[in-house]
C-alpha cells in the first residue's frame, strides 16, 4: 500500500532521516517508537504525502508522491485515515459534525452514515458530546474525536501519532481494541507511540511489527519489548 | 466557457455543507460587509458628480451659443465695401458657420431700448453690425482680429459669450475630477476587498488546514471562501449603493439655480448607473478572493 | 493629565520588549496601513475639492460686483424730475448702498464705442442711466420694478450681472459637497481603521492569550497591539496625504482659466491643511485598538 | 500557598467537579489523576485562577480568586508556573525568546538571566533549539519548551497539565528529576498525568501525594500504585 524506497528527509541542512525502504502491505500492524525530535512525526508525514521526500521515493496505494498533483493527494487522503499528535478541528462545528467533515468534504455524507457516526463516537466514548464546540473538550477528548474522524471514511490505511498521549489507560485500551479490531477486517494500521506498555498490550492480541527510529533510520526492534 | 458558467451555477447555489465550513461571521467578514458599502456609496456620490458636471459642461456650452458679434465703424461712403470685404474675409475663416450683416430693421430693434422706437438709425452714424455664428471648433479669435485690422479697420470684433468658455473647462475639469475619484475609489475597493480577503483567509488559515487534511480539494475549500466573500461584497456594495442614491434623493434641491448646476442626481437612465456598482464590486472580491484562495492553499501540502 | 501624557510619551517611546510581542506583518497589519493611505488620499483630494469650490465662489462673488443699472427714458422735459424721484426711491429701497446718475460725458463714454466720439449725446433722446451699487444683502429686484413702475414709468432696472448669482450658489454647493465627502470618508476610515483594528485582534487571539497566562497585564498587551495600530495607521495615513499632494502639485495647471476656476490645489497656509489628517487618523486608530483590546482581553481569564 | 474550601465547578448544567476541599502546602508534592474527561485541567484551572469556582472558594497565596482584579491575577501568575495541556507559543518568536517571554512580560528580563536560560534550555534538552520556531518543534520538544517557559519565573508553585504526555519515557524520567529537585529547593509541585509508571517512579525518590478525580470528586489514592 505504501512503499518507502530509500527515503531522506531533511528540514534543512542536515538529514532528519536518511536510507529509509520500508513496505506496508495490507493488513499488517506497526508501531513506530523512539525518543522525542528523533522524526516518527517526520516519518508519518512522508507516508501520507504532507512532506515530499528529500531523497528516493515514495508510493502511496502505487502512485509516486513526487508525482501527485494536488487533487490527487486530496483524493489519497481519503483513503488514508491520520490521527495528527496536535489534532485541531474547525471550532465553530459540533463535535459530531467535525467527526464527520470527512464525509461531507468527499461528497459522501448520506443521512444512512449516521448510525456509523454514532457507533464510532460509542467506541471512543464520546456519546455525551455530539454536540459540544471542539474548544469544550478536554485534551483525551480532542484525541478520541480526532481517531473517529480518521476512521469515518473507513480508510485502508490507518495512521496515528501519539494516539493515547492524553488518555488514561483503560481508554488507551479500548482504543487499541478498536485499531486490532480494524486491522483484523483488513486494514493496515501504523501508530506512533512512547509509551512501551501500549506496544507490549497490543503484542497479546495481534501481530505487530515494532519500528524504532535510531541514529536517523529505521530499525526493527527486537524482542527486547 | 461553459466549465466556466457551471462554476459560477455552483457558486450562487452553494452547496449546503461547503457553505457551513467557513465560519459564519468574525470581523473580516464584517469588514468586507462595510468597506464594500462604504465604497459602494462613495462612488454613487463621486459617480453623482461626474454626471452632474458633464450636464453642466454640456448646458453651459448650449448657452455659449458658439456667436460673437463684428461692429464696422466707418464713414457712410466705405460702409458698403468695407462690410462686403468683412463678409468675404468670414466666409474663407476656418471655424465661422455663418456669418450675416444685420439689417436697419434689426439694429434698430436692438437700439430701441436706449434711444425708443423713433431712433432714425438710417441718418446716424451708427455702426453695422455682422452676426458671426462658429462651428464647434471654433475660430482663433486673434488671427481673425489681426486680419480683420488689414481689411477692414473699422471692424472690431466682440466675443459677448467668451466668458462662458472658462465655465465650460471648468466643468469639463469637474467631470474629469468626478471620474478619477471613481477610479481612485474603485482601485482603493479592490485593494481593500482584496486585503479583507487576504485578512479573511489568513484568520481562516486552521480551517484550510484542516480541511485540506481530511482530503478536501482546492477546488472545494476555495468554492467556500470565494461564495461567502464573493456574496458578503455583493450585499455590502448593494447596501452601499442603495444608500447612496437614498442619500441623492434626499439632497436639497436647488430650485431655480437648477438652471445652471443642473443638481447633484441622476437623471432617467443614469438611475440605472449606479446598479453596475455592486456586480462590479462583487467581480472584484471574486478574483480577489480566488486569488487569496489559490495563494494560501499553495503553501498548504 | 499628567499621567495621560505618561502615558503618550510611553507610546512614542516604545518598549523594545514589547513591541516584538505583536507578529511584525500579516495582512490585518498591511491591511491597516492600506486603508489608512487610501483613505487619507481621498480625504486630501476632497479637502482640495472643498476649498477650490470656496475659493471659486469668492472669485465669482467678487466678479458680481453687486452693481445694476437703471436706464430712463423719458421725454426731455420729464427726464429730470424721473431721475429725482429714481434716487430718492432708491435711496430709501433697503440693499441699495449707493445710487448715482451717470454724467453725460460718462453716458458718451458707454457710447463711444457704437457711434463714435463725435456723437451728440446732448442732443439725442438717449435714456439716462443710474448706476446702483448693492450692499452684500442685495435688494428685492421685483419690488423694486414695481416700485419703479409706479414713480418712474420710463426706468427699467437692468441687473446685468445677475446670472452670476446661480454660479455662486453652485460653488457654494459643491463646497458643501466637499465637506460632506470629508466627512464621509473621514467616517468610513474611522470605521476601517476600528474593524482592521479588530479584525487584527482576532488574528492575534492565540497571542494575547499566551500574554495572559504568562503573566502580562491588560496595560502591558493593550498597549504593545495600540502601539502598533497607532503607528501603522499614522504612517499609513502620512504616505496617503504626501502621495495625495503630490498629485495635487502634479495636477496640470489650468492656465488663463484659473481667473475663474482658481484650481485644485491649496494656497498659501492651506498646505498646512492636509497635515492634520495623518495625527486625526492616528487618533482614531489610537481609540479603536484601545476599545478592540479592551475587548478581547475582556474575554480572556 | 493554595487552598480550595468546599469548591463545586460547573461549565453550564451539571456540576462537574463538587465538594473539593485541598491544602496545597508549601514543599509538597503532588500527581493529580483520574480518567480522561474527569475535570483534571478544570481542576488545576482553578488553582492558577483561570477559572473561578463556581461554589465555595479557592484562595491563591492567602487572596480570594473572586476578589482578585485583573491585574492582581496577572501577578499572582507570575508565581505559579503552569505548563498547560495544549501548549501555545507566539508563532513568531524563537523557542529561547519564547521561554524567556515570562522574564520580558514581567520586565524581569536582564542579561544575566541568559545563564539561567542556558541551563534551563539544556535541562529539558532543547539545547540546539534555540533559534528554531515554535512551528518547528516536534510534539515533545513543544512540551518540553512549555516547561521550561513555567520555570524561568523560578516560581514558588509549579502545576503541570500532563507535561510527559508526548515525551518517551527517558525523557519523562529526566523532567521528574528536574521537578523533584525544585521540588527539594521548596517549590509546591503538582503534576496531572494518566501515566502510573512517572508516578510510580516518582514515590521512589519524593514524598509525593496522589490525588485522583472520580465521582466528581477529589480522592486521595491509596497504597494501590
Ligand atoms: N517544520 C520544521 N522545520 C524544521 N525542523 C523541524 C520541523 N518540524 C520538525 N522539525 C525538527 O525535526 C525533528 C523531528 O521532528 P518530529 O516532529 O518528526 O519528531 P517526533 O519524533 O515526532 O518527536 P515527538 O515524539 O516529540 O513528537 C525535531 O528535532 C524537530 O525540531
Ligand atoms: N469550556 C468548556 N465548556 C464546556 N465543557 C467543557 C469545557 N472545557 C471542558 N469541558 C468538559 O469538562 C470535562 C472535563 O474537562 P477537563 O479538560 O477538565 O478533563 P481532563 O480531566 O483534563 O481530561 P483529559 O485527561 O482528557 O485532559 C470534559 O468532559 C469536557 O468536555
Ligand atoms: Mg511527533
Ligand atoms: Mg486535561
Amino acid at each position: 500500500m505504501i512503499e518507502l524506497d530509500n527515503v531522506a528527509y531533511s528540514y534543512s541542512g542536515d538529514a532528519l532521516l536518511t536510507d529509509i525502504s520500508l513496505q506496508l502491505a495490507p493488513g499488517t500492524f506497526h508501531f513506530l517508537t523512539g525518543p522525542s525530535g528523533a522524526g516518527k512525526t517526520t516519518f508519518l508525514k512522508l507516508c501520507y504525502g504532507a512532506l515530499k521526500p528529500t531523497g528516493g521515493s515514495v508510493h502511496i496505494f502505487g502512485d509516486d508522491v513526487t508525482e501527485m498533483d494536488r487533487d490527487a493527494v486530496a483524493y489519497m487522503r481519503r483513503r488514508v485515515g491520520v490521527v495528527h499528535q496536535d489534532c485541531q478541528f474547525l471550532d465553530h462545528l459540533s463535535v459530531a459534525e467535525n467527526v464527520a467533515l470527512p464525509l461531507s468534504v468527499s461528497g459522501q455524507a448520506t443521512p444512512d452514515q449516521a448510525e456509523n457516526l454514532n457507533e464510532l463516537m460509542g467506541w471512543v466514548g464520546l456519546q455525551g458530546k455530539f454536540d459540544s464546540l471542539p474548544p469544550e473538550l478536554s485534551g483525551g477528548e480532542r484525541q478520541r474525536a480526532a481517531l473517529a474522524r480518521a476512521l469515518i471514511l473507513s480508510p485502508d490505511v490507518i495512521l496515528a501519532d501519539e494516539p493515547t498521549g492524553n488518555v488514561d489507560w483503560e481508554m488507551s485500551q479500548r482504543l487499541l481494541r478498536l485499531l486490532i479490531e480494524l486491522n483484523r477486517m483488513g486494514k493496515t494500521v501504523m501508530i506512533a507511540t512512547h509509551d512501551l506498555g501500549l506496544i507490549r498490550a497490543a503484542k497479546a492480541h495481534v501481530q505487530a511489527r515494532v519500528l524504532r527510529i535510531t541514529n536517523r533510520t529505521l530499525q526493527t526492534a527486537g524482542a527486547d519489548l | 466557457m461553459r466549465a466556466r458558467l457551471d462554476q459560477v451555477i455552483a457558486l450562487l447555489k452553494g452547496d449546503q455543507g461547503a457553505d457551513r465550513i467557513v465560519p459564519p461571521s468574525g470581523f473580516t467578514v464584517r469588514l468586507t460587509l462595510f468597506t464594500s458599502a462604504a465604497m459602494a456609496f462613495l462612488t454613487i456620490f463621486a459617480l453623482a458628480l461626474s454626471l452632474a458636471a458633464g450636464r453642466l459642461g454640456t448646458s453651459w456650452g448650449d448657452e455659449l451659443a458658439r456667436a460673437s458679434t463684428i461692429r464696422i465703424s466707418a464713414p457712410p461712403e466705405q460702409m458698403q465695401e468695407q462690410v462686403a470685404s468683412v463678409l468675404r474675409l468670414l466666409e474663407q475663416t476656418p471655424g465661422v458657420e455663418t456669418a450675416r450683416a444685420l439689417s436697419a430693421d434689426e439694429q434698430r430693434e436692438l437700439l430701441e431700448p436706449w434711444f425708443g422706437p423713433a431712433l432714425p438709425v438710417e441718418q446716424l452714424p451708427v455702426p453695422q453690425l455682422i452676426d458671426v455664428s462658429e462651428t464647434s471648433d471654433g475660430y482663433d479669435a486673434d488671427s481673425l482680429r489681426l486680419r480683420l485690422q488689414a481689411e477692414a479697420p473699422g471692424a472690431v470684433l466682440d466675443e459677448h459669450t467668451r466668458w462662458r468658455r472658462p465655465l465650460v473647462a471648468a466643468a469639463s475639469r469637474l467631470r474629469l475630477l468626478g471620474w478619477v475619484s471613481i477610479l481612485l475609489i474603485g482601485a482603493a475597493t479592490g485593494a481593500m476587498v482584496t486585503l479583507a480577503a487576504h485578512a479573511a483567509l489568513a484568520a481562516n488559515a486552521q480551517v484550510i488546514a484542516v480541511l485540506r487534511l481530511v482530503g478536501a480539494t482546492d477546488g472545494y475549500i476555495a468554492q467556500a471562501f470565494v461564495r461567502r466573500f464573493t456574496l458578503r461584497t455583493l450585499s455590502g456594495a448593494l447596501a452601499g449603493t442603495l444608500a447612496g442614491m437614498a442619500a441623492l434623493l434626499l439632497m436639497p434641491s436647488a430650485g431655480d439655480v437648477e438652471g445652471l448646476l443642473t443638481g447633484l442626481r441622476f437623471e432617467g437612465w443614469q438611475w440605472l448607473l449606479p446598479l453596475v456598482v455592486p456586480p462590479l464590486a462583487a467581480l472584484v472580491a471574486y478574483i480577489a478572493t480566488s486569488a487569496a484562495a489559490r495563494r494560501v492553499l499553495g503553501g498548504l501540502a
